[in-house]
């Protein structure tokens, strides 16, 4: 029970920091604690339900987030390379 | 006892890697965050997801965040502007969230803890070799994407 | 066979559309040959059918639950021969008409698909399939009205027409789910016999939502204002389209659901009262314009209400006694108009005049096709709109007195405009049509005034009560009307008591009903003015005249503001309101990625709240 | 093992691609393309006709006529989409040609692997497979500033939105103790946690379809990413979006009827209203498919019919869409500029193509005979006979307001003067509008060719 009141915490803290950092690599790491959320629920539930297959889930996200890592920052210095900058305050070309 | 040093631990960094001006300082903060984690792991009788964690959050994507820190950033404006434009209603916004989650989980009977013990390790390693083999594949499809276009989205023509 | 009916317009307009740079200026023969088949084969079957009063049925299965199912009986087969005809003559006219235009072959393809559409709406024996074919006729009418798309307005008319039939639409299409859902069919037959067993709620709901759909095609209060705009596309297309057939499917439609409206009375009195509305109005509207086609365009809309009056009263053989008539004289009076136009390069009434000298033949056919419209015997519309007023009287009163003044006014604005147009100095430099256009003149006039005797539904037999006064009471409206506008626009005033003593003599003679009153009050009339005559200044007359024509003016003028502010005021605000919400809602998306994350949030809270509360 | 054909030879040809592009004398990416998903496609109809059925690999895979159909929808749009890309690519894009139709591929796998999954996990998975690739594919104008922000925003929604759908994940897991969404119809728990859980899983869904709230990515990505990919982000990763929503909500209970119906009037107003004001043909055509997408949620509501009626409005759906992309793209080519306004005279410089165009708004408007007519048809009979009539009214009145920007189109191509000289047409092009012309004409006259192959409508 408190894990799960302790992953919600987390979960809205890294909501919380998705929705307000500026540097883009800093959402991704406040995507990063949002999915260490996740994994953390069900991991708890996994024991809570002695059942395997939410362990296996978390060991599929880990590496779903390793994949989702490596191409966010891919794309992250791709932008770099044509903004000079990764504020995405600043990178509002497509609107309206 | 172990289990609320863990959880302040995390809670604590985790509050800072959102809020700290440094983005280096973010990032030493995570890296906190995921061991507190990892710990936990070890806590819910879930070691090898524990040892996971350590070898590929910490071993490959924190030296990756780490790298695309210092290819981005120069040294005179490492330091993050914090106030966003909707900090407050975002902050609002997200405790309603959570207040909402807790008022809900309270409600919710949870399914009691079955007390089944199970081999954490010899159990995953069965399970991932059988019943999951299909989704195994699927996610080495994942990383070859990742691997594949990263490389060709990254490098310089 | 029957299906080869709407089939070889269709197949005409496929050789056309993807040929036809090639046929060039042989393309409207295609079309022609076309329509010509399809019109033998509607009389043919009309004579395998009519005497007999058989009925074909043929259905070829479709999909799950529809079928391609037609229906030929007598109303369809009248229908069948006023379309593939009337498009026939048209289509004849149109190659003087549109000679030299640069998609002289396109314009061809799409008659051609707009009277496949047609004949096909006429034939389906079930609601999907009448929907389809409805739609397809909106459509061409947006390809033939916006034929001219150099001109900003036909393309802006042509949009309006597009988009205020469709808002009638809607109605249609969930009256057809209605009724699907509640009888599982589309077929009419099913529907007709399970109709009884519904509830009377759901009927009337389902019949109103499919008058919906015809109040926007059959261009009734308040969707009425495309109409006339759409007279921005070419003449031969107004001649088709807004008169003889497309504007008549709401009617038709109607009738062919009779069996449904019957059971729902109070959607029955709707249409009755809309229909009677909307003649008042759209007649006093045409009183005061100066463009040939626009008083034409506000004159079918007004001959539409007479036909919904006659489907309110429950009398659909009325109603579409009158479509029919009204199919042929309106298409002779568009194409008599059309005619003037291609003469004089103009369509204000100001730039026109002596014409009965310059143009005889579309004079002469034009005055005809005037009179029918009047409802004066022996022409096609005296016949028609005398079985509506007849219907009326006895079953819709009130509907009946409204009509009145209607009947008043149709006869007075057709010969305000012959009037203007016809007699006296010849202006600009008029010269007869080619006979290529002339020739579908004659023969629409010859039907106008030939085919209000044979009544296609076999008529009242029985004597009916009030049957003389109802027809006396028209004719007498009628030729207040005519007076009136001679009275205006006819004569100079000189001579106004010779020629009013004429014409009383006339009324004497024709011994109406109500001669006595007539007399009475049009001889008190001038033997008051041939008193005030001798006393006053004639132009105290003058203004007397005047003054009566003011008001009429000033109430249509009236009618008109409220046409400009309410009726398209209310379209324009609705317009206005889905604008501005689009320009507010476009400003949340900000570019800023967070906002939207932030908006995900909120969106999650929002649904959270809505279903488990605060 | 026969029934993995159609993924196997699109993985096999992606990987082939790949090591084409690695040979000093460089294999040409697109023949082998189309040939691969050619071949996938011809198999999977193989598979049709012995219509063997099964699930395989521990119920992780089902084999039925749902995922079948909307296998054979992602190849033809997978076949469409090379075509319309060759000339594109030439001109536009240049480089890493061979990584690009890897991804492609594997994106496709990607979707084949959603549609036939009722486990949350490979759902997840192939959900990510087909994110993390459309990802990079719309950033792959390296040399475009507005490419790479589609990229970097699309990237941040679609990370978000997977993270909120683990987290409905997790919940479902904890509540049920399973991952596969079969549990939902024997789920004895109605409690407020588990719809919450269920509402995070079906808004996780809603982000590949554009579904309000979570639609305000697809606007500035189909701005900014190469044409061909928007073309194909508004139809493949839609249908698959829609493809587990149906698996979902004919799984589960009545219970998020209501969920799905205030979600489609939103969703369709949204689109519509802002619509309105676009100037830019491609993101007029991101609102449009936020509204379509609107109308494909209300056939949602009707659980038993579901299936067919959205399967078929799919298709007609992609079929028109995926003509308006191609013809825009061509229109990209020759003017350079993807303003509506500068269109002005297109109807003849090449009247053929702007028929073409004619006819597919009109589908998406539901002009009968046209196959967007049947589709709307039976969204709007499903939801009247669910109950829904208010919502089939919003619907109609919706679409009368979507005529307007969609005429607005043809105002622009037909009735403003322009340019007039004569252009001539890639072959591939012409071949893809040709395609889904007929598809949508013939689906249109008969709905039954698609509906007695596949789906039961």
């Amino acid at each position: 029970m408190e894990i799960i009141v302790l992953s919600l915490i987390l979960f809205g803290i890294g909501l919380f920091g998705a929705l307000t950092r500026k540097n883009a690599i800093a959402i991704l790491m406040a995507i990063e604690l949002m999915l260490n959320a996740v994994n953390l629920n069900l991991a708890y539930f996994s024991h809570n339900l002695s059942n395997i297959s939410g362990q296996v889930f978390v060991l599929f996200i880990i590496a779903a987030a390793a994949a989702e890592a490596v191409i966010g920052l891919a794309i992250i210095i791709n932008l770099y390379r044509e903004f000079h900058k990764i504020d995405v305050e600043e990178i509002t070309l497509l609107k309206w | 006892m172990i289990f609320y040093f863990l959880a302040v631990t995390l809670i604590l960094s985790a509050i800072l890697v959102v809020t700290l001006k440094n983005i280096f300082h973010c990032a030493l903060f995570l890296i906190v965050a995921i061991l507190a984690i990892a710990g936990l792991y070890f806590h819910l009788q879930a070691p090898f997801l524990g040892v996971v964690q350590l070898i590929i959050y910490i071993g490959a994507i924190m030296v990756l965040i780490l790298f695309a820190i210092m290819l981005t950033s120069r040294i005179s404006d490492r330091l993050l502007q914090t106030a966003s434009r909707q900090s407050i209603p975002a902050l609002l916004a997200v405790i309603v969230f959570i207040l909402l989650a807790l008022k809900s989980l309270d409600k919710t009977p949870l399914p009691a803890h079955i007390g089944k013990n199970f081999d954490p390790i010899l159990d995953l390693g069965r399970a991932l070799m059988t019943a999951y083999v299909l989704p195994f594949e699927v996610v080495s499809l994942l990383l070859l994407v990742a691997l594949v276009g990263a490389i060709a989205l990254a490098r310089k023509d | 066979m029957v299906v080869l009916i709407p089939f070889l317009p269709a197949l005409a307009f496929t050789i056309l559309i993807f040929f036809g740079f090639i046929l060039k200026e042989k393309a409207p023969w295609l079309a022609i040959a076309a329509l010509g088949g399809s019109f033998f084969l509607s009389l043919q079957t009309a004579f395998k059918l009519f005497p007999t009063g058989r009925e074909i049925n043929i259905s070829y299965p479709w999909f799950s639950f529809a079928a391609l199912s037609f229906h030929v009986d007598i109303l369809s087969g009248w229908m069948l021969l006023l379309v593939s005809g009337v498009g026939l003559l048209i289509v004849i006219y149109s190659v003087g008409y549109m000679k030299g235009d640069p998609r002289f072959a396109r314009f061809f393809a799409y008659l051609s698909l707009f009277c496949a559409a047609m004949l096909g709406l006429v034939l389906s024996d079930n609601l999907l399939l009448m929907y389809i074919f409805w739609e397809l006729v909106g459509l061409c009418s947006y390809f033939l009205i916006g034929f001219w798309f150099e001109k900003p307005a036909a393309a802006a008319a042509a949009k309006k027409a597009f988009i205020f039939t469709r808002a009638g639409d809607i109605g249609f299409f969930l009256g057809i789910l209605l009724l699907f859902l509640s009888v599982g069919s589309f077929e009419f037959k099913t529907i007709f016999a399970a109709a009884p067993a519904l509830l009377p709620g759901l009927l009337t709901a389902s019949t109103l939502l499919l008058f919906c759909g015809a109040v926007g095609k059959s261009a009734q209060f308040p969707l009425y204002v495309w109409l006339p705009d759409a007279m921005e596309g070419p003449t031969p297309v107004s001649a088709l389209i807004h008169a003889a057939t497309m504007v008549t499917a709401g009617v038709y439609m109607i009738a062919r659901l009779f069996p449904l409206f019957e059971l729902a009375p109070l959607t029955l009195n709707v249409v009755g009262y809309v229909g009677i509305g909307t003649a008042i109005m759209a007649g006093l509207i045409a009183v005061t314009q100066n463009d040939i086609k626009k008083i034409l365009a506000y004159s079918t809309i007004s001959q539409l209400g007479f036909m919904m009056l006659g489907l309110g009263a429950h009398s659909p053989h009325a109603g579409v006694f009158h479509l029919l008539s009204h199919g042929f004289f309106k298409a002779l009076l568009f194409l008599g108009a059309g005619s003037i136009i291609h003469a004089l390069h103009s369509n204000e009434l100001a730039d026109m005049g002596g014409l009965v000298k310059a143009m005889p033949v579309t004079s002469l056919t034009f005055i005809v096709g005037t009179l029918a419209l009047s409802g004066m015997p022996p022409f096609a519309g005296f016949f028609s709109k005398d079985e509506i007023l007849m219907a009326a009287y006895q079953r819709l009163p009130i509907g009946f007195w409204l009509a009145l003044p209607a009947v008043f006014l149709t006869s007075f604005y057709m010969f305000r405009l012959c009037f203007k147009v016809f007699p006296g100095e010849v202006k600009g430099h008029p010269h007869e049509s080619p006979l290529v256009m002339t020739a579908p003149l004659i023969i629409l006039a010859i039907l106008a005034c030939g085919f209000g005797f044979f009544n296609p539904f076999g008529g009242a037999a029985e004597e009916e009560a009030g049957k003389l006064f109802v027809l006396f009471a028209s004719l007498g409206t009628a030729f207040l009307g005519i007076f009136s506008a001679w009275l205006l626009y006819g004569i100079k005033i000189i001579s106004l008591a010779r020629y009013k003593q004429t014409l009383l003599y006339k009324f004497v003679a024709a011994k109406y009903y109500l001669d006595e009153f007539y007399i009475w009050f049009v001889g008190g009339l001038v033997a008051l003015i041939s008193r005030l005559l001798a006393i006053f200044d004639q132009r105290i007359i003058d203004g007397l005249v005047n003054l009566a024509g003011l008001v009429t003016q000033g109430f249509s003028a009236l009618n008109r503001l409220f046409d400009i502010y309410i009726v398209d005021g209310c379209v324009n605000l609705a317009g206005w309101v889905l604008g501005f919400s689009g320009e507010k809602l476009r400003r949340l998306q900000t570019g800023y990625v967070q906002n939207y994350l932030l908006f995900i949030v909120i969106g999650i809270v929002i649904i959270w709240i809505i279903k488990f509360g605060l | 093992m026969s029934l993995f054909w159609p993924e196997g030879i699109v993985l096999l040809t992606a990987c082939l691609v790949l090591v084409g592009d690695l040979f000093p004398r460089r294999v040409q990416p697109v023949p082998i393309a189309l040939a691969g998903l050619g071949l996938s496609l011809l198999s999977l109809l193989v598979l049709r006709s012995g219509g063997s059925l099964a699930a395989l690999a521990h119920n992780f895979y089902w084999f039925d006529l749902f995922s079948l159909f909307f296998k054979g929808l992602f190849l033809g749009i997978g076949l469409i989409i090379v075509m319309i890309n060759i000339d594109y690519f030439k001109a536009q894009v240049k480089k890493n040609e061979g990584e690009f139709y890897f991804l492609f591929l594997i994106s496709l796998l990607g979707l084949m692997i959603v549609v036939s999954s009722p486990n949350l996990l490979l759902i997840y998975l192939g959900i990510e497979i087909v994110g993390q690739s459309s990802y990079l594919l719309a950033g792959w104008q390296k040399n475009l500033r507005r490419s790479g922000e589609a990229a970097i925003k699309y990237f941040l929604f679609g990370a978000v939105a997977s993270a909120i759908f683990l987290y409905g994940v997790s919940l479902f897991y904890g509540l049920t103790g399973s991952f596969d969404l079969s549990r939902l119809l024997v789920s004895p728990l109605l409690s407020p946690l588990y719809y919450a859980a269920l509402i995070f899983m079906v808004l996780g869904f809603g982000f590949k379809i554009a579904m309000a709230p979570m639609q305000f990515w697809c606007p500035d990505v189909y701005e900014g990413a190469p044409i061909p990919i928007t073309a194909y982000l508004s139809v493949g990763p839609k249908a698959a979006g829609f493809a587990v929503l149906l698996r979902f909500i004919t799984l589960a209970r009545a219970d998020l009827i209501w969920l799905f119906a205030l979600l489609a009037a939103v969703t369709m107003t949204w689109g519509n209203l802002v619509a309105l004001r676009q100037k830019n043909i491609k993101r007029l055509l991101a609102y449009s498919s936020i509204a379509q997408a609107g109308y494909i949620l209300i056939g949602l509501v009707s659980p038993q019919l579901g299936y067919g009626v959205v399967g078929f409005y799919l298709l007609a759906y992609a079929l028109a869409n995926l003509g308006i992309f191609a013809i825009v793209i061509y229109l990209s080519l020759i003017l350079q500029s993807e303003n509506i306004d500068d269109y002005a005279g297109f109807a003849r410089r090449s009247p053929a193509l702007a028929g073409a165009l004619a006819l597919f708004l009109f589908s998406l408007i539901g002009i009968p005979p046209l196959a967007g007519f049947v589709g709307k048809f039976l969204i709007f009979k499903a939801a009247v006979g669910s109950g829904f009539l208010w919502l089939a009214l919003l619907g109609v009145i919706n679409s009368v307001v979507s005529v307007y920007y969609y005429l607005n189109i043809l105002r622009v191509i037909y009735f403003k003067p322009g340019d007039e000289t004569a252009i001539n047409l890639p072959a591939a092009i012409a071949l893809a509008v040709m395609a889904c012309l007929i598809g949508t004409i013939v689906f249109g006259l008969f709905p039954d060719l698609a509906g007695n192959f596949f789906l039961k409508i």
